[in-house]
């Protein structure tokens, strides 16, 4: 149940591999990417609502075929250059798009949580995306005759989220701003949570948000693994970042410099947040 | 009031369109600084919704991403994101919804996804987030975008939001729940539905902007309105509170932030 | 906003709505249904999960001409005697019943909280209830051509809540066991909350349970509103009162005048409690 | 053991049935009491689920009704019910689901919801709750009922949950993804589905139970399995903790409630 993140990265992505990391701004398990990036993981099938930074580090470093997302940009700042290098001139190497909007893949990642082939919503109507998707399609209430979208449900081979803490059973608790982790981490086929805390023992939960330690596969505690996202009660978003990132990413060479100094030749998230000190210094 | 840019004039114009007690789900950047800027003024029971979850949030300064700690932390609650788009804005239970776009085009379709054809575009836009729906079911849309003939387009590249489809009719007959865009604020004043055609006229003015600045800055030949308006200027207080929010956002956001970086030695 | 329970049952449920009462064991809302009986509504279309003892006071008393249900009876005691002499002998009138599993039900309150005609499900496989209840019908998935079970939504003309807390605006926080109160609130046209405390301000949520105050169409404050059932913070359930209330229904006569003594002839939930402490001691 | 009832056998045969760390949908009554015994006894780990919405729930007594208080305080967390259904259930995550039934006939499939004719019963039962999707999906369903001609039955009333159907593959064939009924505990012994046909056969038998007995207890002509086992009584630790468990829970239920009544003046 409980692993590096080396091994827990190893042990579980494999070549080709459908893979979610989510958390909406808020835990965006940046860590887990970073080790993905050291492996060296290729074809994976990413997917997630709003790629972020560190999909954009995944996208340019070549681990991605493929991309399932509904918004991909840099929150705030403008575009992921790495992503739209990609899209646009196929660089490090083509990257296929399925592409939704926010309430289609949520309707997808419910579906998927509940182990329904399909998700239905009242959506895309009027928009060219069902004609570029052929993921989008429609279904017919067997009462009242109406036509509704569909779209098929996402079960991702591999969730990874960050989340605050998790006890010595594997319960993980999260809090704060969800995005679809939740449904994403209950659809996935394999679990893994890096965590901020490992604790004895949970607080009483109530209606609080929890992924019990049966449907958890693996948990990495990985101090400052959302970094520079952030972790409710443990450190705030690193918006300064988020922008340095657009000049970095720009072009390809900057872009590789900076994953080599920083990403591929650190060991590990503690030695990735070290650099980045001695690089602020 | 002199020495207020257009950026301003445009929040403030925004604002005024948002009544007190509006549930609101708002798009970042423009949109956000118009709906805050409304709920610091005349409409303290504004109720904002971001698409991360938070509901009824009161942010002190903007938020950079959609998902910062602050909507978080001054929210009413936070749910799921599933639970906001299905139980809130599918449910017909949000009033407003605030749109930034690309491309816009006569009938107030929106598009945010890609510049050029759509397997090899020039310009790979972000793409579509929850605009779509938020179009479709928001009982009013506003969209905020500043103008110009690359962005005011006669044909967009991709419809990525439907307002009113060809016009005429053709969203209420599609039987879309929601009304559509009832209004787009933009850099030389405001634009609105024609009641029957529903091609987007000019229906007022900023005090310093012309018929002539308005319809150089669009893609298709301009309607105008039979009566255009003249936007008035912010007050004092409007400016100064978006000013002051402003600088508050500012400075949160240069406040330098620690990395989560434990002591050696420690888990 | 602000309602006695009186006016809120006067102003909100018409004779011949559907209304639902929510609240699964817990913050059942018996005082409004001792006041849908004090007010001598007709025609209602009942819906609930678990139709319990205030569903058996409602049909006995003659409120309702339909059931929606899943499970109708005394929990960890046995029948609903009023329900079953609706059902067997048409006393005091016909009993209309669209009934359900829980799951099924579950899936009809969140389509109708979704406003989607239909909710879908793997269930009822293999049972004689889609023989049985023509709201049961199948749906194909667009992608895998399976058929899965479909039920229409359910959207209620009224839902009745009961819950801990509201505050000055008409916000409403519950915690606690749940059922499926918060997608019966959440699909309702009109929804009235009893609670036992007001407060000026909720305290911070964060993931907790709350209702907004723009969902929310009447707050009555209503102390003691959910027993016999319990409020979780409050007081117990009354387990003792279930157990009676198996002797009280038997009988059409008994029931009757039990219901003549505490609820026709008491003014308000605060006189029925009140009557049965005399009852008591 | 000498001097433990047949009820206390029933539960303990049950209880013996429950793996350590398997997930555990309960229903109420006998159930209930088998799972806590097991978690009391040699399945600590053992993670209880309540339709009420209660997960890893470690009750000190036994709930009345499914959503108890004591449920929930015990509770690793309480989720909404439709989550409970979709998210659990449905989701194949979980192991194994215990039901009672009216009537089970002999391929397992299970009645609670009428005695006679739907449209004009003469015993209208509870109806379904739970268990028409528990024994879909839960992957071995349990099924503890007491044995008479009027429960076990040649032909139900109506098929409230599906076991093996007709029988001879037909439930596999179906596609249900859950395993179906892998034991029916009942008062003289145990019944299991026979590999090939699916019908239920006799495989043990309470050591004061006897074949005859048991044959006498059932509707149909109950087939006897190659070779019948002996159920041992309940050990003494079984039958204290059981005995422990019940104690305690007539004592928590005999506590009598003090009615919500606030003094008069007070809110």
């Amino acid at each position: 149940m409980f692993f590096s993140l080396a091994d827990a990265i190893h042990d579980y992505i494999t070549d080709g591999a459908s893979v979610a990391l989510e958390g909406f701004t808020h835990l965006i398990p940046f860590a887990a990417g970073h080790e993905i990036i050291r492996q060296r993981k290729r074809g994976l099938h990413l997917i997630r609502m709003t790629p972020d930074l560190v999909y954009d580090q995944m996208i340019g470093m070549g681990c991605a075929r493929k991309l399932t997302f509904s918004w991909g940009g840099n929150p705030g700042v403008g575009s992921l250059h790495r992503l739209r290098d990609a899209v646009e001139h196929q660089w490090p190497n083509p990257l296929e798009l399925d592409e939704h909007s926010h309430a289609g893949m949520a309707a997808a990642f419910c579906a998927g949580a509940a182990r329904l082939p399909f998700g239905t919503l009242r959506g895309y109507a009027g928009t060219d995306l069902p004609a570029r998707n052929p993921n989008i399609r429609s279904v017919t209430c067997p009462f009242t005759g109406e036509s509704l979208a569909a779209v098929p449900a996402i079960n991702p081979d591999v969730t990874i989220l960050h989340a605050q803490r998790a006890d010595r059973e594997g319960n993980v608790a999260i809090e704060g701003i969800l995005g679809a982790a939740r449904e994403a981490a209950l659809a996935a086929h394999t679990l893994i949570v890096t965590v901020e805390e490992l604790v004895e023992e949970l607080p009483p939960a109530m209606n609080a948000i929890v992924l019990p330690h049966w449907i958890v596969t693996a948990v990495v505690h990985c101090p400052g693994g959302a970094y520079p996202s952030y972790a409710r009660g443990h450190y705030t978003r690193d918006n300064s970042f988020y922008q340095r990132w657009d000049t970095v990413a720009r072009e390809r060479d900057d872009f590789l410099a900076w994953m080599e100094q920083h990403v591929l030749r650190t060991s590990d998230h503690r030695a990735f947040l070290t650099g980045l000190t001695r690089a602020d210094g | 009031m002199s020495g207020c840019s257009r950026n301003e004039w445009m929040t403030v114009a925004a604002a005024r369109l948002l009544r007190d007690k509006s549930v609101c789900f708002v798009g970042i950047g423009l949109p956000s600084a118009a709906c805050n800027l409304a709920r610091l003024t005349h409409a303290p029971g504004l109720v904002l919704i971001y698409e991360s979850g938070t509901i009824g949030t009161r942010p002190q300064v903007l938020p950079l991403s959609i998902g910062d700690g602050e909507l978080a932390e001054t929210a009413a609650y936070v749910v799921p994101l599933p639970e906001v788009f299905s139980y809130y804005l599918q449910a017909g239970r949000v009033d407003i919804g605030f749109l930034g776009a690309a491309q816009i085009d006569r009938y107030g379709n929106l598009n945010s996804t890609v510049i050029g054809p759509y397997d090899l575009p020039t310009t790979r836009l972000p793409g579509a987030g929850g605009a779509p729906e938020i179009a479709l079911h928001a009982r009013q849309v506003f969209v905020m975008a500043k103008a110009s003939k690359r962005s005011f387009v006669e044909r967009l590249d991709f419809c990525t939001s439907a307002g009113y489809l060809d016009g005429y009719g053709a969203r209420a007959r599609g039987g879309a729940p929601g009304g559509g865009p009832r209004a787009v604020i933009t850099d030389f004043g405001m634009l609105a539905p024609h009641p029957q055609t529903d091609e987007l006229q000019l229906v007022a003015l900023f005090a310093d902007a012309s018929v002539e600045e308005a319809c150089a800055a669009v893609g298709w030949p301009l309607a105008l309105a039979d009566a255009i308006d003249t936007i008035a200027p912010p007050t004092p207080h409007e400016l100064d509170t978006l000013r002051a929010l402003f600088a508050r956002t500012r400075e949160a956001h240069a406040c330098p932030v620690h990395l989560p970086l434990a002591p050696e030695g420690l888990p």
